[in-house]
Formats: structure tokens, sequence, C-alpha cells
């Protein structure tokens, strides 16, 4: 009936069904109160109406009904921030073999990447039934990643990676919006996620022209843009030996220690001054304005198959890495069929 | 008129006293002792060379009015208020390996 | 200064104390300064108005076919400017606060009349380097001023409308100071706070937020206008700054702001309830602390804009728990009015219906907040049309109508003139109807996913969209009938009187208009708010 | 009007208040209100300071060794001075000796001009550094303290920024606070002040004592972060 007048949309992942669960119960506290609201006063209005003769009882107060006004609100209301922080925090925790996916956003287009090499613009193909999480940045101003399907959105910042995930249950089209205003087109930053059957997902993915995969061409750079002459796979070169860095912590010249994630290798590419690794001089040249987000993407992933370290202290979640990992990236598509 | 006239004397003291402060702040700022040390010390002279600025050259200690002590008291908290706040996120950014 | 004391066949009132543009634009009197400002606001929300209407009718269609994409992103960012910042922000406060603060705490003027003043002037320069923005080609960040957008890629005129927002600043923090200092120290001999009504209470915790908060938001644009002209700021990620932090500083003013928007309609509301239905106010001191309660926490929230902006999830668990706690006084003061009907004797004129509707939408507008401040539920519906609805709930069907039933209260304590009742509750109606047709459905488009600030949208949206709109054009004709009428009034209306309403309050005591200095003698109060039990119980006119 | 006539005698009672006492005790009030309004204006920027310094810590120490020792510790010295001076003045405006409330006051707008200049001179120090934020910076090669050299980190331009905004800002209210203890100092000459009504002096002096305090927290949060040399 409704075929032109949707009034729900449509629930594609698995947080869709815990929001508009949550959604609902809102809708039914809040309406209840409301209900009651809007009868008191309905019921006041014509009950208590002016009459010739007639006098107000007046009522200073009533500390039991302030009680209860306060706390049986109040109490729903904490129902409210731990029903929604429960839904919250299981969207910003990616499971840890969750399939990477890379976005970048620029105006006014969505570019995605797959580990794998192939790219999309305004599309990203995902398969059904798998976790997927997305590392997101941006290229030029604040945008925001919003597919309402699945119910996830976040922003895509400008010199910093974000990220997202989700697990799509239903394949189809659906909306990608741009959800953060970013100038002129901002209402035509919109695309589509198409989620597909497995086997079909993986056809897809081999089908694409035959590019790199991202470690590879991340390999291609590391070796045209001369990181290979500084950061050498034995212990003589000028800078530290890139393998097994990424995930670890690092001990830094001031003593301190980051944590070496795509931030931090992104960081050290664009701005090698500001963190110095220890036992190391900051001779690093910034590669800032000579990579595009993309190749730094690539770039990143590359570091990240030189391999993570087995049991690195510090590292709370090696897991994360595991799909990405080993230098048969590709093999990936093949898990994919295969579950 | 209802308000405290000081001895000069108190002014000068009062001075003194954040002359010196401040030579202490110089030359602790030397010392060595860990960044974050030396760094709180210094904020710990500063609000007391500011307190007594606030009580004795502004007359808050002597301002028969005591509302205008609060008002900048609580200026002056809602500013921490905006600082604590603010570094809830900053200083957590990396908390629970949620986006990195 | 001194005029003559004669004999007046009519009696002297501060608008025939004298005559000519200078008494007008010089004058120290609250009172006329609150008509400058009442004047002057009202021309800007039909500014904001314009702007509105152009919104609705692009968004008819899915296409963007009535201006192009750069006009439409103007469009909603003017309206949202003029609106928040030249409007509502000002509006109760400085018409009604400033006319009625002084008369209802038995004074002469405010603290600082030249202050008083002053603070129109600079409202009035930084409204006119507003209208110059919008007449030479508009600004496109939305109201918001989001960097680096704002500050690098935006080529409209942002630095002048930055400008224009940080003057504006000012003219709300001197209005904030001078109510603060008013309260305090202006008061009758006995009007203690406990007798001091709930009008004032309001008004104390919004001057409270403006003094506290608009400082930021001043600094913080300033901030934008340097990073734009300079091409390096703090907010700039290619120096390593963070854009997020922006945010941060924005809405550590721009939340509270929405408390300085909401308060003085509940202001309103203490005044209206209670004398339309003859009562005390219920809880009076749960009402007044629920005031301030709402200016302190309302501080401790503003993160609860920036849930996917890329701050630490930490951070958003606090700032959500934070968000529901600010809720409480809200909700104890929607409570308190309704109690406070109980047993009244109700009529029904139009600040009365203006009421009704207040707490109605206000309520509903709220409680979709809760939905906000849930962050499960914002993750999905932040920036869509369910938060255009949201705060719209809560400014034009709170604000806007809490506006009206003040102005139509106190009309005829201003002007002298009553208003013609029945087309009052006529536009009373319209400006119901209107808007929830305009907005209900949007909520339902927000959960649907349909994002704002969008100048062509997908096919499936459209039915809604058109009920907007269509919404919107009866509203509109409920807020210009007013304008005609009241206008109208001013020459054909039937005089008011002293107290048309039987009110009480010491606004009501003296003639209407009042005299330039309020009251012939400083009155001595002996008496609670809201003493209704001793007025008449029957409101003569307007039913 | 009529009926405040006794008041009114005394000319300095506004019409709307009752007595001095009420108008002395809402201008007090009212200063105080303003006071606060700039702590938080101040605030958007420290709260800045604190974020960025909380995220490159390094950075900011590195930024700190730019400042010159002596410069920014003068004028500590000086403005602490001329808060005494200040503070004095109005102890003689309270005693009626409005002569003495002039020449105080001026020596403290002279201290003020002597504060802008030495801020000058950093300022132009720091443009032949190179450190001026945006388009004009060209501080690209950093001395390491062994003598080799490298990039330094572009956060360094944040620093900077923050510096020059915050002392900026600082300066322009020391400028302003010259203006009006100018005004003050002049009208104190004419003896405009008595014993019962000095309260400009006092508010004025407030605003000037203010700027003290703002400059109490930049001194060490900007010239004193792990200073290693003079
Ligand atoms: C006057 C303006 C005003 C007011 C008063 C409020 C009040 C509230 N707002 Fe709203 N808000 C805005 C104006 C306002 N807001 C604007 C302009 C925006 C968007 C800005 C932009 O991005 O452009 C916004 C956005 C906004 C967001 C961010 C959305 C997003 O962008 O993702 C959130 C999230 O928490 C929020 C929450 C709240 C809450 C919890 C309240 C609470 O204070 C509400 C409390 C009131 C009640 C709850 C109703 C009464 C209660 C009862 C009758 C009790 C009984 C009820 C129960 C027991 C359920 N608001
Ligand atoms: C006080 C605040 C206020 C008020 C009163 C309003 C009033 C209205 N608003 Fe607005 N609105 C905002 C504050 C407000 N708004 C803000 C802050 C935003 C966010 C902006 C942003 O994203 O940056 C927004 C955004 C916003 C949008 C979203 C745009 C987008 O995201 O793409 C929409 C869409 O429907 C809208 C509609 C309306 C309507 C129909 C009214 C109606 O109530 C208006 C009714 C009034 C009239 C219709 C005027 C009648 C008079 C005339 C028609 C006469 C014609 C004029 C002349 C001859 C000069 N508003
Ligand atoms: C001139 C030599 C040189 C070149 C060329 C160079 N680097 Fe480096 N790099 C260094 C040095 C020295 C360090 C350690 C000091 C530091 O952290 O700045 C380093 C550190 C790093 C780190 C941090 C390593 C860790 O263990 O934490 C990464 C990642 C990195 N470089 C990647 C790259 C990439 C990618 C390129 C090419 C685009 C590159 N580097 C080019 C010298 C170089
Ligand atoms: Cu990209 Cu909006
Ligand atoms: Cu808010």
């Amino acid at each position: 009936m409704f075929q032109n007048l949707p009034l729900w949309p449509e629930r594609a992942s698995s947080f869709a069904n815990n929001v508009d669960a949550l959604y609902i119960f809102l809708i039914a506290v809040t309406g209840f109160f409301t209900l009651v609201i809007f009868v008191m006063i309905g019921v006041f209005a014509v009950k208590y109406r002016q009459r010739a003769g007639g006098r107000a009882t007046q009522i200073e107060g009533s500390y039991a009904l302030e009680a209860t006004w306060t706390l049986i609100p109040f109490g729903l209301f904490m129902v409210m921030f731990v029903w929604g922080a429960a839904v919250f925090m299981k969207e910003v925790q990616p499971p840890a073999n969750a399939m990477d996916v890379f976005v970048v956003g620029k105006q006014w287009m969505w570019k995605t990447q797959h580990p794998e090499g192939v790219r999309e613009i305004n599309q990203l193909h995902v398969p059904v039934g798998r976790d997927v999480k997305l590392t997101m940045i941006s290229q030029d101003v604040i945008h925001s990643f919003y597919i309402p399907a699945f119910r996830v959105k976040h922003d895509v910042l400008p010199g910093r990676y974000t990220s997202i995930w989700f697990h799509a249950v239903k394949t189809g089209t659906y909306h990608l919006f741009c959800a953060e205003y970013c100038g002129t087109l901002h209402s035509g930053m919109i695309g589509e996620v198409i989620v597909m059957d497995p086997s079909d997902y993986a056809k897809w993915l081999s089908g694409g022209a035959a590019e790199d995969s991202m470690a590879s061409t991340g390999e291609k750079l590391f070796q045209q843009l001369g990181c290979a002459t500084c950061h050498r796979s034995d212990t003589q070169g000028r800078g530290p030996n890139l393998a097994g860095v990424y995930g670890k912590q690092q001990l830094l010249d001031n003593g301190q220690t980051v944590f070496v994630d795509d931030n931090y290798v992104r960081e050290s590419i664009l701005n090698p001054g500001s963190k110095v690794v220890s036992g190391f001089k900051p001779i690093m040249p910034t590669f800032n304005g000579i990579v595009s987000e993309e190749q730094l993407l690539s770039l990143i992933a590359y570091v990240k198959s030189l391999g993570v370290p087995q049991n690195a202290p510090g590292s709370n979640r090696p897991a994360v890495q595991q799909g990405v990992t080993a230098p048969n990236t590709a093999s990936k598509a093949g898990n994919a069929k295969v579950q | 008129m209802s308000e405290h006239i000081l001895p000069k004397r108190m002014y000068l003291l009062v001075w003194a006293a954040l002359m010196g402060l401040m030579v202490l702040t110089a030359v602790l700022s030397r010392v060595p002792m860990g960044r974050e040390v030396n760094t709180i010390i210094a904020l710990i002279i500063a609000a007391i060379k500011a307190t007594l600025v606030l009580l004795f050259f502004m007359h808050l200690k002597y301002e028969s009015y005591k509302l205008s002590a609060v008002v900048f008291v609580a200026g002056f908290f809602w500013l921490l208020i905006f600082f604590g706040l603010t570094l809830t996120d900053y200083l957590s950014r990396h908390a629970f390996g949620a986006p990195h | 200064m001194a005029t003559a004391a004669a004999l007046p066949t009519e009696r002297q009132n501060y608008l025939n104390s004298n005559y000519g543009w200078k008494s007008w634009l010089l004058t120290t009197d609250h009172k006329r300064i609150a008509i400058l400002y009442l004047i002057s606001i009202t021309f800007m929300f039909f500014i904001g108005g314009f702007f509105a209407t152009m919104i609705r009718l692009e968004l008819l269609t899915p296409a963007g076919d009535l201006m192009t994409s750069d006009t439409y992103n103007k469009m909603f960012s003017m309206h949202g400017i003029v609106m928040v910042f030249f409007f509502l922000i000002p509006s109760i406060p400085a018409t009604l606060g400033n006319f009625f603060i002084p008369m209802m705490i038995g004074a002469k003027d405010l603290a600082f009349p030249r202050l008083n003043l002053l603070s129109w002037y600079i409202y009035i320069v930084s409204a006119g380097l507003m209208i110059y923005v919008i007449l030479t080609g508009g600004v496109d960040t939305g109201w918001t001023f989001y960097p680096p957008f704002s500050t690098t890629y935006s080529n409209s005129n942002v630095v002048l409308a930055g400008i224009a927002v940080f003057i504006n600043g000012f003219s709300s923090i001197l209005t904030g100071l001078n109510f603060i200092v008013t309260t305090h120290r202006m008061r009758a001999p006995g009007l203690t706070w406990n007798r001091l009504p709930l009008f004032v209470w309001s008004h104390y915790a919004t001057s409270v937020i403006q003094v506290l908060g608009t400082p930021v938001v001043a600094i913080t644009v300033a901030l934008v206008a340097i990073e734009r002209l300079w091409h390096v700021g703090i907010f700039d990620p290619k120096v390593g700054g963070d854009p997020v932090l922006f945010q941060h500083l924005f809405w550590f003013y721009s939340h509270p702001a929405v408390y300085i928007m909401i308060l003085p309609s509940m202001a309103v509301m203490s005044e209206v309830v209670t004398c339309f239905s003859r009562k005390r106010i219920f809880g009076y001191h749960f009402v007044a602390l629920a005031s301030i309660a709402i200016a302190v926490l309302g501080f401790l929230v503003w993160a609860h804009h920036l849930f996917v902006a890329g701050i630490s999830a930490y951070a958003a668990l606090v700032f959500s728990l934070l968000s529901y706690f600010v809720a409480v006084p809200s909700a104890i003061k929607v409570f308190n009015w309704t109690a406070t009907m109980y047993k009244g004797q109700i009529s029904y004129a139009t600040p009365m219906l203006y009421a009704f509707g207040f707490i109605g939408l206000f309520t509903m507008g709220g409680m979709t907040g809760l939905f906000l401040a849930s962050l499960g539920i914002d993750v999905h519906v932040t920036d869509t049309y369910f938060v255009i609805a949201h705060f719209h709930f809560i400014m034009v069907g709170g604000a806007v109508m809490a506006y009206l039933s003040g102005i139509h209260f106190w009309w005829p304590k201003m002007t002298g003139k009553m208003y013609p009742e029945g087309w009052g509750k006529v536009a009373a109606g319209l400006v119901f109807i209107g808007f929830n047709l305009t907005f209900l459905p949007q909520f339902v488009l927000g959960y649907m996913g349909m994002p704002r600030r969008y100048h062509a949208y997908s096919g499936e949206f459209q039915v809604l969209n058109v009920l907007s709109t269509a919404g919107a054009s009866i509203l509109a004709i409920g807020y210009l009938l007013p304008l005609v009428y009241l206008l109208w009034s001013l020459r054909y209306g039937k005089d008011a009187g002293p107290n048309p309403w039987n009110a009480i309050g010491l606004e009501w005591m003296t003639s209407s208009p009042p005299p330039t200095h309020n009251f012939d003698e400083t009155p001595v109060v002996t008496w609670e708010a809201y003493e209704y039990d001793h007025a008449p119980q029957e409101v003569p006119v307007g039913n | 009007m009529a009926t405040s006539t006794e008041v009114v005698a005394q000319h300095s009672l506004q019409h709307h208040f009752a007595n001095m006492e009420q108008q002395r005790e809402s201008s007090t009030l009212g200063m105080w209100i303003f006071l606060v309004t700039e702590i938080l204006f101040f605030g958007g920027l420290f709260t800045a300071y604190v974020v960025y310094r909380s995220m490159y810590p390094d950075v900011w120490e590195m930024g700190s060794t730019h400042m010159e020792f002596w410069p920014g510790t003068i004028n500590t010295i000086v403005l602490l001075c001329s808060s005494l001076t200040v503070a004095l003045s109005v102890r003689a405006a309270a005693m009626g000796a409005q002569k003495t409330t002039a020449l105080l006051l001026l020596v403290t707008v002279l201290m003020g001009f002597g504060f802008c200049g030495i801020k000058a001179y950093e300022y132009h120090h720091h443009w032949v550094e190179g450190t001026i934020p945006g388009n004009l910076w060209h501080y690209n090669v950093a001395e390491n303290p062994d003598g080799t050299h490298s990039v330094p980190p572009h956060e360094l331009q944040l620093f900077f920024f923050l510096y020059f905004v915050m002392t900026g800002l600082h300066a322009l209210h020391v400028i302003i606070g010259m203006c009006i203890l100018s005004t003050i100092a002049f009208f104190a000459w004419k003896g405009k002040y008595t014993p019962e009504y000095h309260n400009p002096v006092h508010i004025s002096g407030l605003y000037w004592h203010f700027v003290d305090l703002v400059w109490i927290f930049l001194y060490p949060l900007l010239y004193l972060i792990a200073n290693k040399h003079v």
C-alpha cells in the first residue's frame, strides 16, 4: 500500500534491529508521557474552565508529586541512556576479523577501495553476512558516511582516520549519503551500497580490472618514493626497519611509547618530525603534499603487510590485523566465499 | 564611603610577594623535575599570584559586597569545567580500542 | 530631562512623554528600548521566514529545480543564522524581558540604562552587517560554521558573517549582564528572591548563560575569521590542527544557547498559565530552581552534537549521560505547569491558547531530544531531518509560540490597546495546525534517513516533503496575521485599562502604557508572586 | 524626577538608583561580571592551548624555547609593578588625593607603553626568525642541540598561532586599559572624584588588574615550559 510512501527504512544490517527496537521503546515511553500531558491539559482545560462565580482551589505544591515526576522520568532516562550506550558500544568496536575496506571522501564523491585493489566511485560492494570495517578519511572538508539501511554513520575527517563497521544481512542496493554538509554538491555526494551473495561478491571482485592489491601498490610506491633507501629490510638503514612494527608499541626518543596504527603511520609519513623513533635522528623528509590519501592508504597497507609481531606487548587487539596481515590478501575473497 | 583604606605597606608587601613568586617560578622552571611536575608547580604558583592580586589589589577580601567574589570564582570554575569536559574527549581518544 | 509635570488630560506615559526620532534613538528608557528591539527583531524574523519559505519551496520536488545548490545552501545557512542569532536569542529577553523585568521588580529602569541602549545599537550594527552580507551574496556555511569548509573551502563571505555574529554576541552579553545586576540590586523593598516572579528567575538563569557562554562563541568565530584571512589557524588539519576542536568550542556556547532560547519562553509560560488559571504556580521553588539547574547543567552536555564527529567513544558516553540530567529540570517544569491548571478557573484567551500549544509541542520537542541523546539512535538520525524536526518543535513550536503568547499577553500593557481576540484565536489555531503539518512529517523523514541540508533528495521522500511545505504555507499565514492585526490594534484597538486580565504582578499595578518611571511611587512588596486567591476569579476579556 | 530631588543634589547619582550604595554596588558587580565574560573570552583560547599541548607536548616544549626569557620576564615585572601603581592610585582616590591618583595612573600607562614596546620587540624577533604562522612562515630548518638539522614539526605553527592570538589579544587589552586609565587620570586631575564617589577609578583598576591576571598565567604557559637555556 505504501509503495510510494515508505515510512520505515529498510533493515539491512545486524544493527538495524537493535536500533529499531530502542527506537520503538523510546516512542512507546515518550508517546505515553506525551499522551499523559496532552490528556491532562485537555481534561483540565475543559473540566476547570472558567465559570461565573467559581473559585480556583489554590495548591502550593506537593513534595511527593515533585519527587514522583523527578524520579520516574529520571529512572526512565537512565534506561534510555544505558540501552542507547549498549547499542552504541557495539557499533564502535569493530570485531577482530572484519574485512577491511577503505574510503576516501572528497568534494563531492566517495572513493572506495578494497584491499585486493579494486576501486569504486560512489559505490560500495560488500558481501552479505560478513563483518566489514571501513577506514575513512577525507581529502578536503568534513563529510559523513551514512547508510540509513544499516543505521550506521560516521564523520569522515581530513587529517585523521575514522572508522565504522557493519554486518549486512540482506542483499540489495541501499542508499549511501553524505550526511555532513560539505559545500555545493553536498546533496549530490550520494551513492549506493550493493550487498551481494558471497559468491557474487567474489566474482565481482575478481571480475574487476586486474589491479594490484593495495599492499603491492604500496610496495611499488615504497620503492618509487625512495622510502626503501632508508627503510631497509635489515638494520643497516638510516631509518628503522619497518617489518613487524605495525600493531606494536613503538618507543620514542622522548621516552614515551605510541601504538603503531593507521593514524600513526600516516603521521610518520606526513609529519615525521613530530614523533621520532628512539635511536634515530629526525632526518626523514616530509611527504606532505607528495603522496595522495589513496597512496597513503596503500603505503599503510604495505607496512601492515610487512607482518605483525606475534605477541607484541600492549597490542591489545592483534587479531584486528589478521585479515590484512598476510601478503596474500587476495585469499580473503576466498575466505568470504567459504563462509 | 564604606570602603576600607588599607595601609600602603600592605600593598608593598603584596607586591613584594608577587615579585618573589615570580622569581621562584622562573627559577623552578629550570629545575628538571619532569614536564608534568614542572608545569603543575608553575600553575600552582600562578594561581597563588592570581589569588594575591584578586584579594588585595582587587579588594575582593575587603569588598563589602561578597557577590563579586562568588561571581568571579564561578567564572573561573566554569573555565575548569570547560577544560575538563573537553579533555574527556582528547585524553580518551584511544580508549576502548575504538576508532583509532 | 525633567518635563514639567503638568496635569495631563491624557495620562503621561512612556510613549507620549516626548516625541521625535531623537527621543527614541537616544532613549535610555528600558521600555522604549524594548520597543526598538521588538521592531528590529520582528523584521529579522520575517527575513528568516523568507529564507524558510524558499527552503520549503525548493523541497517541494526531489530535483533541485527552483534554485542552484549554492543558492539553496545559502538559504538554509542564512535562515539558521538569522533565526538563531538575530531573532530567537534576543527575542523574549530583549523585548519582554527588557520591558517587564524592571517593572516586575518595582524598579525605575535597568541598572545600566545606557548600556542597554548600547546593546541595541550593537545589535543593529551586527544585524545591519548581516543584512549587508545577505544582500551581497550571502554565506553558505550553515549556521554552525564548521571548518575546514568555513575556513578554507567556502567561496562566500564567511568573514563578514562571522564578524556580524561576533558583534551580535556582545549585545547579548550586555543584556545578560544588565539583567543579572538589575535582579540583584534593583528589587523593590520587600521583594525577596522567594517572592520574585518566575519570569525574573528564568531570565536570571538565561542571563547567566549569556554571560558565561557567549564570549566563547565570539572568540571561536573570530578564530575562524582569522584562519580564513591568514590561511593558517588552529583548526587546520594540515598543520596538525583538529577541526573537531572547533565543534567543541562552538557547541560549548551553542548548546547552552538553546537554553537561552527556551528559558525565556518558560518565563512567559509561568506568567500566562497562572494568570489564565487564576492559580498560584504549583511548586514555585521547584520551577524557580529548575531554571537555574537548566542553566548550570546545560553547560555540561555540548558534545552530544558530536557523537559521530570523531570524538572518543568514552566522551560520547559521558555526554550522553549528562544530556539526560539536563532533561530532568525541563520535565519538572512541564509537570508543574500542568499541575497548576488543576482545579483552576481556566479561560481561553489567545495567550493561553499559545501556552497550551507551547506545553504540548515543547514536550514533544524535548522528548525527541531524548532520542537524540541516546547514542544508539543518534548515530542513525544525526544530521537528518529528525534533528531538524526536533529543534523546530522546540524553537518554533515552543519558543516562537511562547513569544507570541507573551506578546499577546502584554500587548495591552505595552501599548494600552487590546488586540482583536477573535483574530488572535484564529491565528493561534493556524499556527498550531500549520506547525504540526510542517514538522511532524520531518520526524518520519529523518528516521527514514533523509539527510539535512540537502538541496535535492531521493524520490521516495517526496510525499512527506510536500506535506511539510503545505504546512509551512499555513504557518506563514498564521505568522502574518498577528503582524497585521497587532498593528491594526495600535490605532483601532479598544483601550485596555491598567489590568485587562485581572493579573497579578507589579507590572499590572501601574497604568497602561506605563509612565516613564514605571511607578509613581516605589512599591513595597509584602506578598508572594501569583497570589491569585486575592484576585478576582475571572478574566473579564478574551473568552 | 521631581520625587527624587533630595538625592539628585548628589549629582553623581543616576536617577534610577535609590542611593550611592546601590549605585556603587551595581557598577562594581557589573564590572566583575564583565571580567567573568573576559575569563571565558580568553577561555576559548586557553582550551585550545590545553588541548593541543596535551596532544603535542614536545612541540610545545620546542615552541617555548623560541620564547626569549628576559623580555618575557621583564614584561611580567612591568605588569606586576603596574598593578601596584593602579592599586595605590585607587587608594589615593579613596583618600581624596586626586593628584596622586592621576600621577600613579600616568605611571601605569607609561608602564603599559613599556610592556607594548617589549612585546613589539619580541614580535619583531619572531618575524625575523620566520615563525609567523601562515604564508609568512619560513622557519623550515631547525638546528638540533647536537648540531644536526631537521625539519621542525608542522604543529609548531599551532603553537605560534596560539602564542600570537593569546598575547595579541592580551596586548589589545593592555592598550584598551591604557586608554581607560588615561581618561580616568584626566578626570582625576580635573578633580572629578571624591572619597565618596570614586568608583570609576576602582572599576577601571579592576580591569587593569585583570589584564595582569591573564599575563600571570600566560607567562609560565608560554615562556617557562622546560626552558632549557636562558
Ligand atoms: C531551544 C532549543 C532547544 C532545546 C530546549 C533543546 C533541548 C534538548 N535537546 Fe536539542 N537541539 C536544538 C535545540 C534545542 N534542543 C538544536 C537547534 C539542535 C541542532 C543544532 C544543529 O545541529 O543545527 C539540537 C540538537 C540536539 C542534539 C544533537 C542531534 C544531532 O545533531 O545529532 C541532541 C542530542 O542529544 C539534543 C538533545 C536535546 C535534549 C536532551 C534536550 C532537553 O533539554 C529536552 C528536555 C525536555 C523534555 C524531555 C520534555 C519534557 C519532559 C517531560 C514532560 C518528562 C516526561 C518524559 C519522559 C519520562 C520521557 N538536541
Ligand atoms: C528560531 C529558529 C528557527 C525558526 C523560527 C525556524 C522556522 C522555520 N524553519 Fe528553520 N531552521 C533553523 C531555525 C529556525 N527555523 C535552524 C537553526 C536551521 C538549521 C540551519 C542549518 O542547517 O544551518 C533550520 C533549518 C531549517 C530547515 C532545513 C534545511 C536543510 O537542512 O536543508 C527547514 C526545512 O524545512 C526549515 C524550515 C523552517 C520553517 C518552515 C520555519 C517556519 O516556522 C517559518 C515560518 C515563517 C514564515 C513562513 C514567514 C512568513 C512571512 C513571509 C512568508 C513573508 C515573506 C517575506 C518577506 C516578504 C520578506 N528550517
Ligand atoms: C631520509 C631517510 C628516510 C626516507 C626517505 C624515509 N624515511 Fe621513514 N623514517 C626515517 C627515519 C630516520 C625514521 C625514524 C625517525 C622518525 O620516526 O622520524 C623513520 C620512521 C618512519 C616510520 C615510523 C616507524 C616506526 O617504527 O615507528 C614510518 C612508518 C616510515 N618512516 C615510513 C616511511 C615511508 C612510507 C617512506 C616513503 C614514503 C619513508 N618512511 C621514507 C627515514 C626515512
Ligand atoms: Cu560530503 Cu556532504
Ligand atoms: Cu544540544
